[in-house]
């Protein structure tokens, strides 16, 4: 039987990397790398990293509400400084186990065979991750930038019937769940470097408590009121909150960074216990 | 003539230097490819990108066509012309 | 209050349209158009016509186990005697409609914005509507070409949230259910050109029957087995008999024609009444 | 080295009569762009359908593929080489 042992929430906000204003951004590599001490001292075997795509990987023709790779990963195929596209040392057999059992429970997940991610799965593959390749990869989109959105609703039950796969599979799998997105942001609109701190402040505050309900209440205008279309992407925080059902979450660090675009918030979620 | 014609060929546009390059070399043939009014055919020659946010498209989709075309330093160039997304919603703010 | 007001089911075969033996296929094309009377005659107003990908036009990177258009429509793309690519008249609001009630119920259905179909949903859109376009098309592809395969339990859930779709929909809609798929054959394997009249009969007998559970009863091994990878697309006769509960069919034309690679059979489903 | 890799160049060249002349012009260099072993590479250019399909790859896309290289009319030929669907389950028949 396996068992999520934790949860972790981080941006993935391109400037971060490129920090056109070459500002000091080491406490913001600090907090990536703090998320990946703590998966290594949680013993974590394997990731579910939960993204969404920018419009660059999925075409007008087929737009997944929820896609899971089935094998090789590789990316991000958008690369930024400090990441490179590289392979990613995936988990197949973990993939294909969430699958099947996500049919035998009623979700229809589109498939990837293999995939070249973009940076909403690179960057924490590459930063939270260790870099021996001993916690491999299983990579999940979900509609969050592209609409018609997922529904925050399906995205906290995706995060549960993750747990349950898990928990059912043989293997003897310690997996985290990764959500990544941004608070709130502004993506490619007239307000874009705008960044509402009160907005992530309630996400963060809602995440400690571990009350999934406050953030399930919103509507999707709501959240493109408040923090902008970039933050449809709390969808993947809702889904790492489904898979710790009565878990409750610390802040790791907090930044609504002049160097970046978005509201930058690094947090844990524990299992109850 | 369908803003999902628009969108599938400003996603085209977007996502490949090969298929910007065959656009920039001919243009009306390229743009003759999809069910497009000239009306619409004018909007992406001109690059009107607030114009085409307005009839719904995805703003992340047009920021890589534009940035596409004209490189990464044309954000502030971009950003400019762009509505906002409050100006989209119900009553605004 | 819409209203499902019967299905169809017909085969999409290319052979039947290339004829390459020449034979006669007078009685094939009549019985096309004997369902294109009959849905006149029922008062359709739409279709939804569910039909699989033959791997021509989803990508390994994302291969939906549902998927529904939301716009235009047009082709077949891979063009045959008899279908030339065209626009395809479309219904965008049921289509609309019907995307977010599977959004409320809990189906995770893949969209296109716009769509060039192949022969699947081609063949029954030209031979089988009537040529006015005055009844408009739904284009739903499922995943029964390419693997992994969508349950058939899921296909028959499919067909029931339509309905439930259609009945919540504020129009006077008529709508039919269109299943488009071969019953026995074996596409690009060393058996092409087998049929298994046998396993056909049993389908239609089913179909006949109105009896679903005998089909949902078959492993995908016994379908392959007695029917050929083709005849995994019966998913899409289920996905009808779903729409149309306690409903009983007839067979309206069958032949395992010697022209063809299929057998070929053209069946009504009748609502309970 | 993958098959999904292999999978994702024969359906590459299986749809695009464009992709297969950039293939036929230079073999190697096209080959080149996806993750494969020089085996999985030769199983390509030799466009050995039954091992293909004994490895996993979908019937309908080895058809396509050997088709769009050879015409409709080497559909023959390439049942010849084709194994059963049967073969590939359980206990066969
Ligand atoms: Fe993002
Ligand atoms: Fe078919």
């Amino acid at each position: 039987m396996g068992k999520i042992v934790g949860g972790f929430m981080m941006p993935h906000d391109p400037t971060v990397f490129i920090n056109p204003k070459k500002l000091d951004n080491s406490h913001l590599m600090d907090a990536y790398a703090e998320i990946r001490r703590r998966i290594v001292a949680l013993g974590a075997t394997s990731a579910v990293i939960v993204g969404a795509d920018h419009y660059i990987l999925f075409t007008p023709k087929c737009l997944p509400q929820i896609l899971i790779c089935l094998g090789e990963l590789n990316g991000p195929v958008d690369q930024l400084p400090g990441l490179p596209g590289r392979p990613i040392p995936h988990n197949a057999a973990l993939a294909g186990y969430i699958f099947d059992h996500a049919q035998d429970v009623g979700f229809d997940l589109a498939v990837a065979r293999s995939l070249g991610v973009d940076h909403a799965i690179g960057a924490p593959a590459h930063l939270c991750l260790p870099e021996d390749g001993s916690v491999k990869t299983v990579a999940v989109y979900m509609a969050s930038g592209v609409a018609p959105y997922l529904r925050l609703r399906r995205a906290h039950a995706f995060g549960a019937m993750v747990k349950a796969a898990v928990e059912a599979a043989n293997d003897e799998e310690r997996v985290v769940v990764l959500g990544s997105g941004g608070i709130s942001h502004w993506v490619g609109t007239g307000e874009m470097g705008r960044t509402n701190p009160a907005f992530d402040r309630m996400v963060l505050d809602a995440i400690v408590a571990g009350d999934a309900d406050s953030l399930l209440a919103l509507t999707d205008e709501e959240i493109l009121r408040e923090g902008g279309n970039g933050a449809m992407e709390i969808r993947h925080f809702l889904a790492v909150m489904g898979a710790m059902p009565g878990g409750s979450g610390e802040v790791i660090a907090y930044d609504a960074w002049e160097g970046a675009v978005t509201g930058l918030g690094f947090a844990q979620m524990r299992p109850a216990a | 003539m369908s803003i999902n014609a628009v969108e599938q060929c400003i996603f085209d546009l977007g996502n490949s230097g090969r298929v910007r390059k065959g656009y920039s070399a001919e243009p009306e043939a390229f743009l003759a490819r999809y069910a497009l009014s000239d009306e619409e055919k004018a909007l992406i020659r001109e690059m009107d990108v607030a114009e085409l946010f307005r009839r719904g498209l995805n703003p992340m989709l047009l920021m890589g066509f534009y940035m596409g075309f004209h490189g990464p330093a044309s954000m502030v160039d971009y950003l400019s012309k762009m509505p906002t997304l409050a100006s989209t919603l119900g009553t605004g703010e």
